[in-house]
């Protein structure tokens, strides 16, 4: 039967060139009109060691990664051990390997079923054949593929060009050539595979970006032009895009000689008038809660960006998790007022940015967008983002007001007028001591209570603005899922599959999480009578957060988190509705 | 700099706020000299930010009435960092404290000094830590009692006009908050240099290093030869391990881009055409090319 | 009326010599067996600036400051003006002032009532004529307050004796004749006051120290032999003390560069087998975070003291505040195990750490001792503290273990036996990574999910083991008060206060924060059906945190949380309490 | 160090973790080296500590039988303080690259150096950050792009050997991890020195400065004259800026007391008495004393 989704794994080592390869799929796809989801895993060895590409490419919507993958390239078992458990193919999946690799492979370890398809490929020999070079497996490998399972042929090809465009005339001649060789040994697989092939209609080309690319371009759009930051793993490529493209829009770059200096940067360029910006992981969000602290006291706006990784300290540097947080919410000493964002996919990532740069410069507060490695490194088909998001700006004192200038005055919302170097007669002298309205140092108590409560104040507005929430599934729910961030993905398919066979459970995604939407929580806790909590944390830091602000109903309300270094599957979600479901069900006649 | 419109007088830098000092404290004199040469130079104040870490001697910004920013401890140039760079016409002053500047904030030093960012830095160095009551310094003598060295300083000391030469900084010198004249002019050729200003001035802690400091610092000044030559940084090294002398005046001074020159060269590239890129134009970077 | 309880403030500038004031009647009150708490306060000036002292001095139990002061010197009005709203005197108080001083005061901006008695007392005059110099005002003065309120006359006199003994023979003889000139002068005031002496009986001398000096000699009871730290207020006796006594107990002390760097340090120091420990402030223990995530990793034992003051940022430096809760129990990244310790006064803050060190070394994990300004700087009378508070040392492999050693080995109380250098055939080789329990890096999710396990079953056993927990009042108590740290001292006293007066009222003050002591709150919640929440906290940090475990009865739970910057009194407890108790009463008549 | 009981090869300080840098990398020279050094030394692998920060360098613990402690970026010298000061009977390394030791471990570095810290610290310095995949480090030469530098880095380069003179170390030395003689001479004579020894590897990365790297620093690359005086600090400090030609050899090597010393010194004269004091006894201090 043909498919309209269809998930394949690649997997080799260093020369393989299995990168590549994914990157070829994903732009072919995205030339075609289809949706796209890539990601990339590594094995310890900085370079030459295993790697893995898993595609994801689909006529219809798709919301994460497959659980499954139904095609998996294998060209050494040996390198595919590191991928373990973390790679899982489909019962029914196809899988290729290479022909000279004579390891004994167990498919139940893969998960693949009686039903698999084992095909033995000579991709050494047919490279070497056609190409003259082992090389050329991967291009090999690209033309088997698109025609056993009509990935985009032509575009593919194109893709070929372009990427040998650059080298001596013989070299892509011998590419194409695997690339046929490829084509050609596929129809020699006949029939066998011949219903897994994509069924699609071509359309209009795709944007693919990953969500650290996303929130880059958010920056730029939202006017930010100056970026402060230390590469960390996994969210350096924002700090690399900038590097070229912030110039390009008259900005400016710095990388600084840590995090401390990063965020203390940004709120300099941010107090001199200029939008700015850092982007960190764990680790350099750690160091940067003392200064966080600063730019809410000293209502400076500052915008970070950060990209969760598995954790405690250097933990798990490349794989995901949700464990930052606490730290988000609660890091630095004092009653500090931030906001937290959480953008749950890669689009959400641009539009977070923006928004944080709203939120920043229209309350002067420091806003952490809180992105997590899934959605940050992957690679995902867009529609042109909505380019209409509006823009920001901060709120100037009036030349009346600039006559007795109190850079701190005390507002019904919170926000004071704000001057920067430039604007004649609106100098003030700041500090991250408690300070009266003019900004005068003081340890008065009264004065600190006062000061508090207008900078707390803030929040109130912010939360009344922004109802950037999503919400999937009928408002009749037997189960609503509780969940935030990267989850987003499986939860939404598997409620979407739940939906679409008749089973009632709905989930409640927030991209603003601080301040607390308590009111859209309380109207959907209202509605429905079961809940789960779905998270990435051992310590289940969202769920405790929850906590905090609703009275989830005891006995009512279950949780499901456990430790990052895997992405959440819908399988998972789908077991915990099967389970809870029913249950629920019998809890509801009782209670009736 | 441009063509100032008006003029000044030191005490139009004056704000309304009392300084918290002991009377009798170095940082005084500091502050004088600082409206002086801001008076001299004409700087405009709305044009200006003064920046600091904490300790006694960065409560300065709020004495003057530029903007300004006192901000936490040790990061006084990590913000002059992100005001000079993202915002290069302005005129970047930060002061602090040798805790401030060489214990905690040392790294930072260190860097804008490398990148030799267009900003003067007044460090005041009391050889203690004045506001947390009288602790160890990284400029404390060795052997000297503190509060957090009740047996004695076991640490060497740090120079830190040869840690600023040998990192990179294009203008260095010595002063003495007692010596107003010449630490005013030591801080307007410090504004005027375009790079990195270091103005190490010593400025004695009445309360926590007594009476006696002054008289010590004092005995031990002594100016530059006549004919000295500040472009010479082997020199100006031999000036800075001196034990029975401190040399005040200007050590070493050099030309070389900054790093806002840099970065400036870099948007001229980037910018060939001109343009500013909209949204649109930057995502087509995305859309598949083939 | 005679009192055996009684609170002097004394308020001047530079040179009026009232911190020696205050020290000399609190050692001469601990000389006689006295209860004291002396506290005192600065104007911003660095030196010379505002400053008072505040004594209180009791034959029965005290546990906090007073609210009110029964006596107030006066140097000097314009002083004065700094502390208004810290100092209050009581409606019936003694104001003694300076006779030169012409202003004129409000006796209703003090407190004072009609009641109040108003002298004015030629300071200056009789210092000059008695000692020759008005240097010795403050020794007039402490002559004629220990003649009105029979304050421990002869061991103030010793005081002064020991004082002067190494100055030349005429100062000493002139600040004796100042002393009596005092004595003299208030023989002259008649009876008016003489119904405000204090009356005891003198008992045997009693330890006069501060929460400060009390945790620097647990650290030296409790093995610690080393020491890193950054000062800062107002944490720095810590490290003060220390470098003077940590060499005499044969460790060592370093002063780092930074918090950074301190942390780090005790982090070596540890690992190389020696007892370590740093103290910090709020704005340390911001910079620490990440290392704490690495002592947690890689688990080290380590010992942080935090001393609250007021923030956010650099706040209020000189003032307590309960605002350091959130990030010592949820800063940094990824599920990161620490125990938070929340001493309640001095005495505590002495066996806090050396709890500290136990279940540093025990469990090896990271523990945070928070105290706060409060406790922190005032000077307290204790007895002889418990010396017999066991001391608990790091399990170390046997030599079966030795022969394959693995240091994270997976154990059912997740402790594993840890080695130090000088093992022979101990070595490991460790980091921040995730790793097995070889320590050896992984980024697998399963074994992430075990180790973090792992790592977070330690914390079963602390919390069975410490139950460091108070309570005061009725079993049967009608409103119940949750609170933590120096919130204690009045609210301990508030509720004697009120149970003298048959009135039903319990308090709940944990010194354990993290492990939750659930069971114990449970206890306490189960009994009672109206809570009061109180702290010092704008965001209500305490109150948030007890909701991410209990399940506190809506509608019946109250919160009274207000900024730092000045202690909880004793009349704002009662308040609470009165406020509440009526409404408390009728509810449950509602509900019956 | 006490003289040793058995005598080791270099492969006995080998761990049965695979090193993951790449084939090709500069590091596993140093790694090499290091084993030499440590056999001919004959460390005692129980008595010796290695610590590190993070990096692809700062793998180099997991490889070596000894203590070890891959730690957190930047602060190895940071957990190196507590380790020696701690114990000042162990033998203790720190390693680590550029980025992590001149970058975020900046302070720290210049600090230990002050202190005169009796530790052996070998900077890998590749000039670039290799873990994080090639963004510009504090030696990275200016103009070089990379990928946090499209346009080119802004930034001039630091020298870690002129650092490390200038701030105290009291031994330098500049290697090549392509000579494993020398290298593994230099690492052994850092050891044995009593103090701060900072040996500055020039250590390519394959993988992001390609294989030209190897072959420019190869061409740089001289060693110190015969008769070359290391004792003398100024010659020393010459051989730091050169850009033509790196000077491989020990630069610079003196006397002076270690921060353990010190510390040692202040606890001989803190228990003079020669007892500990019990709790009870350091209580007494608190007695009202009259
Ligand atoms: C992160 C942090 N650590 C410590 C402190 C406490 N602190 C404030 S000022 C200071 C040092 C003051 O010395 P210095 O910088 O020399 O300035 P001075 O007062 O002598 O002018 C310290 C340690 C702080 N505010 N923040
Ligand atoms: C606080 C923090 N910031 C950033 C990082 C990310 N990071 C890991 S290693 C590294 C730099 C690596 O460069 P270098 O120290 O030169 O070592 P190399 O890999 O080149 O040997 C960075 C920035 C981190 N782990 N922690
Ligand atoms: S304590 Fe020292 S540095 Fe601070 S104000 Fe007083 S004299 Fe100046
Ligand atoms: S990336 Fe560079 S430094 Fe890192 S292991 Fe590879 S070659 Fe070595
Ligand atoms: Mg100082
Ligand atoms: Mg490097």
């Amino acid at each position: 039967m043909p498919r309209s989704d269809l998930s394949i794994a690649m997997v080799g080592s260093g020369g393989d060139g299995v990168v590549t390869m994914g990157d070829m799929i994903a732009q072919a796809g995205a030339r075609d009109g289809l949706n796209v989801i890539k990601v990339e895993a590594y094995g310890p060895q900085i370079r030459g060691g295993e790697s893995s590409t898993t595609v994801r490419v689909a006529a219809n919507d798709i919301y994460a990664q497959a659980d499954h993958v139904d095609i998996l390239v294998v060209f050494n078992w040996k390198d595919f051990a590191r991928f373990k458990g973390e790679i899982t193919v489909a019962p029914d999946a196809i899988i290729l390997s290479e022909a000279k690799d004579e390891t004994e492979v167990d498919g139940a370890d893969l998960g693949a079923g009686p039903n698999a398809t084992w095909i033995k490929v000579p991709f050494i020999d047919l490279a070497k054949e056609s190409a003259g070079t082992t090389l050329a497996k991967n291009i090999v490998t690209l033309g088997l593929l698109s025609e056993l399972f009509n990935l985009p042929q032509k575009p593919l090809k194109r893709a070929i060009e372009k990427k040998f465009s650059k080298k001596k005339a013989e070299v892509l001649e011998a590419n194409i050539k695997g690339f046929t060789a490829g084509i050609d040994f596929a129809k020699t697989l006949g029939e066998d595979v011949g219903d897994r092939r994509l069924e699609y209609t071509p359309g209009e080309p795709r944007l693919l970006m990953s969500g650290n690319e996303a929130a880059a371009v958010g920056a730029i759009h939202a006017g930010c032009r100056f970026f402060a930051g230390y590469p960390i793993t996994p969210s350096s490529e924002v700090l690399h895009f900038l590097s070229e493209w912030l110039p390009k829009a008259g900005g400016s770059v710095v990388q600084t000689e840590d995090e401390l200096a990063a965020i203390g940067a940004v709120i300099g360029g941010s107090f001199a008038g200029v939008k700015s910006m850092t982007a960190t992981s764990g680790p350099g969000l750690a160091l940067m809660t003392e200064m966080l602290g600063l730019a809410a006291m000293a209502e400076v706006p500052a915008v970070i960006f950060d990209v969760q990784r598995g954790g405690p300290s250097t933990g798990l540097p490349t794989k995901s998790e949700q464990s930052d947080l606490w730290q988000a919410l609660y890091g630095s000493h004092g009653d500090a007022p931030r906001v937290v964002l959480a953008p749950a996919d890669v689009e959400d990532c641009f539009h977070s940015t923006v928004d944080a740069f709203n939120i920043a410069e229209e309350y002067q507060i420091p806003v952490i967008v809180l992105s997590d490695q899934n959605i940050a490194q992957r690679r995902e088909t867009l529609s042109m983002l909505t380019l209409d998001h509006e823009v920001k700006e901060r709120l100037a004192p009036t030349a009346e007001q600039l006559e007795d200038y109190k850079r701190y005055e005390i507002t019904p919302n919170g926000v004071s007028p704000m001057t920067w170097p430039g604007i004649k007669g609106g100098q003030y002298q700041t500090n991250g001591l408690e300070h009266d309205e003019y900004g005068r140092p003081t340890s008065m108590h009264l004065v600190h209570e006062k000061m508090n409560e207008k900078r707390y104040r803030k929040l109130r507005p912010i939360r009344d603005d922004y109802h950037f929430i999503r919400q999937y599934g009928p408002d009749d729910a037997d189960l609503g899922i509780l969940c935030w961030g990267s989850s987003k993905g499986p939860v939404k398919e598997a409620v979407l599959k739940a939906n679409a066979r008749g089973v009632k459970v709905a989930a409640f995604v927030p991209q603003v999480l601080y301040p607390f939407p308590k009111h859209e929580f309380e109207e959907f806790l209202r509605r429905i009578k079961e809940f789960i909590v779905i998270e990435l944390s051992f310590s289940a830091q969202f769920y405790k957060y929850l906590r905090t602000f609703l009275e989830l109903p005891e006995g009512h309300t279950h949780i499901f988190k456990r430790s990052g270094g895997k992405n959440l599957t819908v399988a998972e979600v789908e077991e915990q509705i099967a389970a809870i479901l029913p249950r629920a069900a019998t809890k509801r006649e009782v209670l009736v | 700099m441009s063509a100032p419109e008006v003029t000044y007088k030191p005490g139009d830098f004056k704000t309304d706020l009392k300084p918290v000092w002991c009377p009798g404290c170095g940082d005084f004199g500091v502050l004088n000299a600082l409206y002086r040469a801001m008076a001299s130079l004409s700087l405009e104040p709305w044009n200006t930010v003064i920046l600091s870490g904490i300790g006694c001697s960065s409560r300065l910004p709020g004495y003057v009435a530029t903007y300004g920013f006192n901000s936490v401890h040790g990061r006084a140039l990590a913000l002059a960092t992100g005001v000079k760079v993202a915002r290069p016409d302005l005129t970047v002053i930060a002061v602090g404290g040798d805790g401030d500047g060489m214990a905690i904030g040392g790294n930072h030093l260190m860097h804008s000094c490398r990148r030799n960012l267009d900003v003067t830095y007044i460090l005041m160095d009391n050889e203690i830590y004045g506001l947390t009551k009288g602790q160890t310094a990284p400029t404390t003598p060795t052997g000297d009692k503190t509060k957090s060295s009740y047996w004695g300083n076991p640490e060497p000391a740090v120079d830190p006009v040869e840690l600023a030469i040998s990192t990179g900084a294009t203008f260095v010198a010595r002063g003495f908050s007692g010596d107003l004249k010449n630490l005013t002019a030591m801080i307007q050729r410090g504004i005027e240099h375009r790079g990195f200003s270091f103005i190490n001035v010593m400025s004695p802690c009445v309360t926590w290093r007594g009476d006696s400091q002054y008289q010590l610092l004092k005995a031990k000044l002594q100016e530059l030869p006549e004919d000295y030559d500040p472009t010479n940084r082997a020199s100006a090294v031999k000036y800075t391990r001196e034990t029975d002398v401190l040399t005040t005046g200007v050590l070493y001074e050099a030309g070389g881009p900054t790093i806002g020159d840099r970065v400036e060269h870099i948007r001229m590239m980037a910018q060939e055409g001109g343009k500013v890129p909209t949204t649109r134009e930057i995502l087509e970077r995305f859309m598949p090319s083939m």
